[in-house]
Formats: C-alpha cells, structure tokens, sequence
C-alpha cells in the first residue's frame, strides 16, 4: 500500500506517536516543538485527504484489515476531511501563534504533559471525525474530553479548578448519555459500525429502542457541544483557561459534538425512523432560538472580554443548531459552513484577545480603555472578527448567514420566523461588538492603569491576521468549504 | 468412594456457612467496636477455611483444587492481618474498649462506638474537630491509608499503646 | 415472570437514578466523584447482561470443547473492558482537580466555593 | 434457573449498597462502600458469563479507584458536610431519566434469549473466525487486541492521558530532595513502625501479586486476563509495598523515572506494532503481515499489544498513586 493510501491511518497515528516522544522530552522548549510539528503536520494530511475527497468519493480505511462490520472501518467524505481540516489547522495556528503567550501562563515544570495532553487532543477530535464505529467515536470522545480537561486546569487563576471539575461532571454525563444510546443501538441492530448499523435499522421492531437511542445520543452529544440549555459549564471553562487554549477549544472541540450529532442523526435515524425531521426540529429549533437570544443577551452584560465570546459561541451554536435542524440540503450545507466559519472568527477573535491579555494583563472590559490607539493591529483584527459574527457582507459570518437564510426560506411558515430569529440576533451582536469597540477606540484609558505602548509581538500578531486574511478570503472566494459542504450534506441527505 | 467424598464435602460447606451466618449476626449484637472485629474476623477466616476445604474434595485430581489451595493460603494469611490492622489503627486512634461494668449500665448502640478522646498530637482536639487537619493527622481506618503525614511525633504513639 | 427477563435493565436504570441524584444532589466534590462512578458502573451493567446467553459459557473456545457448547457473546465484554478504564482515568482526573481545589479554597463543598468565588 | 437467582439476590444487593452511598454521610465509609460496590460489580459480571470483565471489574474497580479515592480523602475532608439539600431539579432530572430508561426496556430482549438480535450478527463470526484466522482460545482478548485493535488503542491513550493530568495538576510539588533528612524519613515512615505484622506479611506477599500479575498479562490468550488486568495487579502489588513502608522507599523501589519512561514505552510499543505493519504493506495494526505466517503474526502482534497495554497500566497507576502519596508530604 503507498504512501497516500496510508494518509486516513497516519492522520490520528502520527500525533498519536508525538505524545509520549514529547512527554519524554523534558528539555525547554522542545515539548512545544513536537506538539507543534505533529500539529503542521496532522494538517498537511488533512490537506492531502480534503484534496482526494473534494471529487465526492469516499475513502474507506479498513483497520486491521479486518472487513467492514466486524473490525473498525474509517470512513472520510468531504465533511469529515473539511472538519479534520479546521481542527489541525486550529490547533496548529493556536500552538504557533501562542508560544509566548504559553510560556508564562503554564509553567515550565508541567510542559511536557501539557503538550502532549495538547497533542492527544488533536488526534481525539480527528479520530473522532473520519471514524466510522458508533463505539470508537466514544473512545475517542473520551480522548479529547480528558484532554481538555487537562488543558482548561493548567489556567492560572484558581478558579480554572472549579470550572475544570464541572466540565469533568458534564462532560462524562454526556459522554455516558451517548454510551446509553450506542448500547441500545446495539441492542436492536446488533451492530457498531455506523453504515451497517443504517442498512439494517429499517427492519427493526422495537421502535422504542430507536427513539430512546436517538435522544440518549441527541442530548448527550448537545451537552457535550454546548447547545444552550446544557451550556453551563462553557462559559467558565473558556474564561479560566489560558488564553491560547481557549483560541483552540473555542474553533475546534465544540463544532466536532455537533459533527457526530448530524453524522449519527442523518447518517442512522434520519433514513430509518419515520418523521424523524420532525422530532429533531421539535428539539433543535426551540433550543436553537432560546440559543440565540439568550447568548446574545448574556453576552451584552458580560464585563469579562473572554465570557463575552463565551456567550456570544453560545449564540452562534445555536444557528448551527437551527441549520441542523432544518433537514434540507442547503440548511444541512449552512450548518456545515457555519461550523467552518466560525471556528475561522472565533479563532481569530480569540487570539486576539490573547495579545490584549499579554500587554494589559487582564481581560476585563473597562481595562482596556484605549486599546485602540496603543495595539491598532490586534484591535483591528478584533473589530472585523466581531464584523464576522454580525454577518456583514465580505466576512465570512455573511455567508454561513446567507445560506441558512436561504435554507429556512424553503421551509415556507417556520422560514420566516427563523429569518426573523436570525435577523434580530444578528442585531444584538451588533450592540456587544459595539460596546467592546466603544471601550477600545473611544474611551481614554484610566489614569491609574498600566501604561501600553508597545503593539503585540509580531510572532502573535502574524498569525491573528494570516486567519483574518484567511476568512476574508473565504467570504469572497468561499467554493472550498460550501462545495465540500453541500457534498457532505447531499451524502448525509442520501441525495446523491 | 465418591459418595463419602460428597458427604464430608456438604457437611464442610454447611460447617463453613454456619461459621459465616454466625459472624454476621456478632457484627450486628456486639455492643462496641472492638467486639465485632472479634466475632467478624475470627469467623471469616474459619468459615472460608472450612468452605474451601469442602470444595477441594469436590475438585478431583484436576487443577482445580491446586488453585483452591493457593486462594485457602492467601486468605488464610491476608484476613487476620488485615483484621489484627484495623484494630491496631482503632486503638491507635485513641478508641478505648469499655468494658460493661467500667459504668455499670448497659452501653446505649450508638455511643459506644463515638471515639472517646482523640489524642492527637497536642492531646487537646475532641472528636467534634474532625477537619482536614485532624484527618490529615489520624491513621485512616482501613490500613491502606495508613500513610497519612508525620507531624505525629512517636512518643505519642508508644504512649497510646501503653495506656490502653 | 417474564419481567423477571427484564430485571438487569430495571436495576441499570436504577443505578443510572442513584448515580445522577448523587452527582447533582450532593455538594461534596468527592461524594459527586463517586456518584459518577455510581453513573458509569450502570452503563457496564447494561451492556454486559446482553451478552448473556441461556446454558453458554464464556467465550474461551478451549481445544476439548464439544462443537455445540454455546458460548457468550464476547463484543460487549471488549468495549466494557474500555469503558472501564475510561471510568477509573476519568475518576483519577477529577480527584487530582479535587485535590487541587481542596489545596486552592480549603474546602471541596462547592456551596463554599461559589461563595468565595462570588466574593472575588 | 441458578442463575437468574444469583444474579437476583446479587442485583438487589447492587442498588441496597448504591443507596447506602448515596445516604452516608461520612466519606470513609461511602468510598469503603463504593469498593464493596465493585466488587459485587465483579461478581455480577461474573454470573453474567464475563469473566475478563469481571476480573478488570474487580483489580480496577475495587482496588485502584479504592486506594485513589483514600489516597484524595486523605488531603482533603472526612466529613460530607452537604446538607441533605432537597432541591427538586436532582430528583425530577433523576426520575424522568429513569422513567425513560424503563419506557424503553420493555421492548429490550429478556436477559439470555438466543435469538435476540446482538447473538446472531457479528458475535457468531467473531466465535466462528476466531479458531481460524487467530486461532487464540480466549475470543475476547482476539477481538479486544486484534477484530477492535483499534480501539484498544485508544483506550492505551485514555489511560495515558489520565497520567498526564494527574503529572501536570500533581506534579508540581518537587519534594526537596535535599532538605528531607535521614531522621524525618525515619519518622514519616514511623506510622508503620509498630504495624510489625501487616509489614512482615504484606512483604511477604507483595512478589506473590507481582508474579500474578505477570501471569495474568502472559496468559491472556488462553483464558482471562490481559494487559489492563495484569497492570493493575502488578501496580497493586507495588502500591501494597508502597503502603506498608511508606511512599518514600516505593519511590526508590520504582522510581518516579522508571513509571514514567514504562507510561511512555507501553503507549509508544503499541502504536509502533501498528506502524511496523504499515511499513510492511498492511493496514494499521494488521498483525497478519508481521510474519510470512499470519497465525503466527497474530499470535506475536497480540502479545506485544497486551504487553504495551501492561506496560502503560501499571506506569500509570503507580505514578497517580505516588502522585497522591506524595502530596501529602509536602
């Protein structure tokens, strides 16, 4: 077997085998290194697997050589190769651009397990996106889990404990609730594999079973992405960890839930249990809404700049949510670009939070008077960061917003009120933009704080504005992620 | 033959439960601590003795009775040790044995076994101080987490086991 | 007597009951840690009584077997082998955080901690 | 028939003792219950025909989350302070899961019914391929390391990753080598001065659980056992000598870099299986290429894995606990 027909099996082995190689390096800097290199190099592959699938097919890696219901079977299509992409580019960005911002905020002594935990959390969330095993997605569920765990404690404020242990309790309801539902998928299809679980869930009679199994799944893995009602334990643990790791869990770890959740949801039950579009749009749409609203509400009266994001991805989960739900091609396609997105803004948000933090020392609102003239380039990436998640045109927040306009369009009577919904949020994002902003450009800073002259180093502010270029980019020329997401959706929808 | 076997064998099996069942019900009459360490510990070991005991004569001239063996000798090492443990961290713990007639009325269930004086290391904390400072001082009740640290100075100790 | 099939599944969702009212009930960090374990063993329960199979044995297919001896079902046995290692590094995790926390504010009642945290 | 009484009165005895955990208040006595609770844990899988299972149940399970959560009760409080707070949002969420649960059990198959769907799709060719494609007598150690490799694989990291968090929460307090005298050594080991008996016999036992342990790993083609079971015991065993004569000579015994290089390797040989069969032209962890024979390549591939897995388990288990016993003593 060549080299490329390795590539699904090296993208999850290669970072696999960094780990313990940086876990052994205790030298300064080298653990960095290693994570740094299996990041770059994890997103080369997704590269090279995003290029193979971009014609539509299928690769199927079969693990062990064993055939396809009995042993574990990869399967990458254009939306896991799009997903594997943003999370090995968000990691590799986030240990590039946060070198420094890292070295001060967790300590020397505990940089080997640090990074390697930051390694093994890449490989998690890949493995969790190209396999094709209900179980092995549990395994791997687990993988990123406890690494976040790991990386959210290392925070330097106390309180990074306390937001830890609450994410340790949520996170292992979920990842049980979603053990429950693959146990009762097993027990009526007798099967683990996702695609022979699909073919033989249509002759199955306990009915219960399934719709049992569908929620165990649904809500375990919402409350694993966040999805508003079960989202709070997110806010905190985005606050208290340190700054570079939030850039990394805020693009990447909570859209991989919401991936499996419309992979198992329209790859399994869609087909097979009737009227089930109308069942996840009972939960989703309702959920999605209070999502909406209640993010951009919480985020509005925040004082904390990193809760403030932490609100506002409540917020914009809760469109991803609404497109999910929406069981159409181009709303499934909207999700799908969405997720895209807005890892690309969140991510670049965050990093530039992360140089506020580094000059001013604190992420607090009124701090940061007068930022705007002392660090133009990061309160420049910032501004068109949060032009992104208001939807304006030549960012790509317009268009994921576009087509899931478009999407809820088709749906005729509930389109309007979702148009509706999305417009007035859209709204509220302008005013905690705008209050940010307004602090940043137009207050004087205090006389008493600390005074900022220089700008971030240019070792952080080259890569917040290579993903700000990148997302531009994207709004113009947006072919890669919406071709490669209406594929997905069409293979999920079985429209092709 | 066998049929003598199998008769030994049940009358060992029913010896066995009968020292188990009667372990069980010590624990729940005996007054104080120290009274139902005895009555467990002495019948777990013999009860399990006599249980394994009948089951080797049921096992013929396979493996199974060499593994039976080697289970009656673990046990028979491991249980009175760890009872002989749990009553030495006990008595270390400052819980004092009453005797019935030390104050003549029968001892009310629940009070006998509230430790009477915990001497730690100034002799001054009363039971109530159980935070994690007293905890971190006293050995734990089970000896696996006798490893506690060592502001506890031995003359303490030896003084312990004396007087009690 | 037939519900009597069902009883391994009526006693998992129990188990699942007194798991979660301990976690969300209980203020004690280490009480909630072993609720979760509590939650987690349930799971176990539930896919090891689909592997049973009336008059099979485990499924070790020594050489002398008869051909017809039935054997239990050996999947669910190997994810819950996993499973229960995912339960013990998750359980070593949140007493290393406990531990810390207990360190950090003295006390690993969270009713005291929101306090403190409230007052900062 | 016996079966169903066992597991009956075994069950019963199940949500008896998970009550009582939920109700004492005292913490020793809810983690001393919570090992009871595996342990009839064990003995239910037991009665269900899953005896690897049950043996991981019962190292895991009762002995080293026991010895971790009194390792943790030791640095933090006795007392479960709670108030019994009766706030309705545990009882609703907790009854309305149950609820559901029971709604949808009632179509589940009854408990050992032959033709029920788990039995008669991939398990039967699992119980059929198994002689003939790896030919090991215990099916779920061929398709724990081999049919599910891969999966085993991510369990050797999940295991992997707990050490890492414990290293990186725990791990910061340097014991300073240099200022802890003789003397001082001698009194922290004091408290196991005078329990002569418990030292003379857990010495005396402590080779005994290590070289069960070491049969459990090698024996775990032919009946249960394997690399999870065999590195608990093996860490139980180290952890007994541990207890008996105090954190500090376990630590010389297994030093701190000898686990973490053996956490390292276990994961790293494992990995390294599967990436030598890819350079020999197979899919990852396809052991079958290992060798001109493919038998003889999976019986090799799978001994290596377990021992990778053994090797990781017992790193592992012995650095969170010595993490835990060394927190104390700062």
């Amino acid at each position: 077997m060549t080299l490329h027909d390795q590539l699904p099996a090296l993208l999850v082995v290669v970072p696999l085998v960094t780990a313990p190689i940086a876990y052994l390096l205790r030298a300064h800097g080298l653990p960095w290194a290693a994570a740094v290199a299996a990041n770059v190099t994890a997103f080369i592959i997704a590269c090279a697997l995003a290029a193979t699938v971009y014609g539509g097919e299928t690769i199927i890696y079969e693990m062990g050589g064993w055939p396809a219901p009995y042993g574990i079977v990869l399967h990458i299509d254009a939306l896991s190769a799009l997903m594997a992409m943003l999370v090995t580019g968000a990691s590799a960005a986030a240990l590039i651009f946060g070198a420094k911002s890292l070295a001060d905020e967790v300590g020397e002594e505990i940089a080997p397990s640090f990074f390697a935990a930051w390694i093994l959390c890449t490989a998690g969330l890949t493995g969790m996106v190209i396999t094709g095993d209900a179980f092995n997605i549990f395994v791997f569920m687990e993988i990123s889990s406890l690494s976040t765990y790991i990386l959210v404690s290392a925070g330097p404020d106390r309180r990074a404990l306390v937001a830890t242990y609450r994410y340790i309790v949520m996170g292992t309801i979920g990842a049980t609730l979603y053990l429950i539902g693959v146990g009762f998928l097993y027990m009526a299809t007798g099967s683990l594999n996702t695609v022979d679980i699909a073919a033989r869930i249509g002759d199955v009679t306990e009915v219960r079973l399934l719709l049992v199994a569908a929620g165990f799944i649904t809500v375990g893995l919402a409350l694993k992405a966040a999805i508003f009602p079960l989202h709070s334990w997110m806010p905190n643990a985005y606050t208290f960890a340190p700054n570079v790791v939030t850039v990394f869990i805020a693009a990447a770890s909570a859209k991989v839930s919401l991936y499996v959740l419309i992979r198992i949801d329209y790859a399994i039950f869609y087909k097979n249990i009737p009227n089930h579009e109308l069942q996840l749009a009972l939960l989703l749409v309702p959920m999605g809404i209070l999502a909406l609203f209640a993010g951009s509400m919480l985020a509005i009266y925040e004082k904390n700049l990193k809760r403030l994001l932490a609100y506002s991805s409540v917020a914009q989960v809760g469109y991803i949510a609404l497109g999910i739900s929406m069981a159409s091609v181009s709303g499934l396609t909207a999700a799908i670009v969405h997720m895209f997105n807005h890892g690309l803004i969140k991510g670049g948000m965050f990093m530039a939070v992360a140089c506020l933090a580094l000059r001013y020392r604190s992420v607090n609102i009124a701090n940061l008077a007068g930022a705007g003239r002392a660090m133009p380039w990061t309160m420049a990436a910032f501004v068109i960061g949060g032009l992104g998640l208001i939807g304006v045109p030549l960012t790509p927040g317009f268009i994921s917003k576009w087509y899931l306009v478009l999407g809820a369009l088709e749906k005729g009577g509930l389109g309007a009120v979702l148009v509706a919904a999305i417009l007035l949020s859209s709204l509220l994002a302008v005013i905690y933009v705008w209050k940010v902003v307004e602090v940043a450009y137009f207050k004087e800073p205090r006389a008493n704080a600390v005074p900022v002259e220089r700008e971030a180093p240019l070792v952080m502010l080259i890569p917040t504005w290579i993903v700000v270029l990148a997302g531009l980019w994207i709004a113009i020329d947006s072919s890669m992620p919406v071709t490669m997401a209406t594929l997905g959706a069409e293979t999920l929808l079985g429209a092709r | 033959m066998d049929l003598a076997l199998d008769i030994i064998s049940a009358i060992l099996l029913a010896a066995g439960t009968f020292f188990v069942f009667a372990g069980g019900v010590g624990v729940m009459r005996m007054p104080d601590f120290y009274t139902r360490m005895h009555a467990a510990s002495l019948t777990d070991t013999g009860g399990a003795a006599l249980i394994i005991a009948g089951l080797l004569l049921q096992g013929g001239l396979t493996l199974a009775p060499v593994k039976l063996l080697a289970i009656f000798l673990f046990l028979f090492l491991t249980s009175p040790t760890a009872s002989y443990a749990l009553v030495n961290a006990a008595l270390l713990s400052g819980l004092k044995p009453r005797a019935r007639n030390e104050t003549g009325a029968p001892l009310p269930e629940g009070e006998a076994l509230q430790p009477v004086t915990r001497l730690g290391k100034r002799g001054t904390n009363t039971p109530q101080d159980n935070t994690g400072k007293a905890a971190a001082k006293q050995p734990a009740a089970k000896k696996a987490a006798a490893k506690k640290p060592a502001e506890k100075k031995p003359a303490a100790n030896k003084k312990a086991a004396k007087k009690s | 007597m037939e519900l009597l099939g069902l009883y391994n599944y009526f006693v998992f969702a129990v188990l699942l009951m007194v798991g979660l009212y301990c976690i969300l009930a209980r203020t004690n960090i280490i009480k909630s840690l072993i609720g979760l374990t509590i939650f987690q063993g349930a799971v176990f329960l539930l896919y090891i009584s689909m592997d049973k199979i009336d008059g099979g044995t485990g499924p070790i297919i020594l050489e002398g077997a008869p051909a017809d001896t039935i054997y239990a079902n050996p999947l669910p046995q190997v994810l819950i082998l996993t499973a229960i290692v995912v339960g013990i590094s998750t359980t070593a995790l949140g007493l290393a955080v406990a531990v810390r926390i207990r360190e950090a504010y003295g006390t690993i009642e969270e009713d005291e901690i929101q306090e403190m945290d409230r007052e900062q | 028939m016996m079966t169903i009484v066992f597991s009956l009165f075994l069950l019963t005895m199940l949500v008896l003792v998970a009550v009582a955990i939920l109700r004492t208040e005292n913490l020793f006595t809810a983690v001393m219950l919570s090992g009871i609770f595996s342990l009839l844990m064990a003995a239910n899988f037991f009665v269900l025909d899953a005896a690897d299972v049950a043996l991981t149940e019962a190292v895991i399970g009762a002995g080293i989350s026991t010895v971790l959560f009194l390792g943790a009760l030791a640095l933090t409080s006795e007392k479960d302070r709670s108030p019994p707070v009766g706030s309705w949002v545990p009882l609703i969420s907790a009854s309305a899961l149950g609820a559901v649960i029971i709604y949808a059990v009632m179509q589940a198959p009854r408990l050992g019914d032959p033709n029920a769907v788990v039995h008669n799709h991939v398990a039967p060719w699992y119980l059929e391929k198994t002689p003939e494609l790896i030919d090991v007598p215990n099916v779920v150690t061929a398709v724990l390391a081999s049919f599910r490799g891969y999966d085993t694989l991510g369990e050797v990291f999940v295991v992997f990753i707990a050490c890492m968090g414990v290293m990186s929460l725990l791990g910061r307090v340097r014991p300073r080598k240099d200022s802890i005298k003789l003397t001082e050594y001698e009194e922290r080991s004091r408290n196991l001065r005078h329990h002569l008996i418990p030292r003379i016999v857990g010495k005396m036992l402590v080779p005994f659980i290590v070289l069960f342990g070491l049969y459990v790993q090698f024996h775990g083609d032919f009946g249960p056992g394997g690399g999870f079971q065999a590195g608990g015991l093996i860490a139980a065993g180290i952890i007994l000598y541990s207890l008996l004569e105090g954190d500090w000579r376990g630590r010389e015994l297994v030093p701190e870099w000898f686990t973490s290089l053996m956490v390292a390797m276990g994961a790293l040989l494992y990995a390294g299986v599967g990436v030598v069969c890819m350079l020999k032209g197979g899919h990852f962890l396809n052991y079958s290429v290992l060798f001109e024979d493919p038998i003889k390549g999976q019986h090799i591939g799978i001994l290596l894995v377990e021992l990778g897995v053994g090797l990781t388990v017992t790193g592992v288990m012995i650095t969170v606990f010595h993490a835990f016993a060394r927190r104390g003593v700062r």
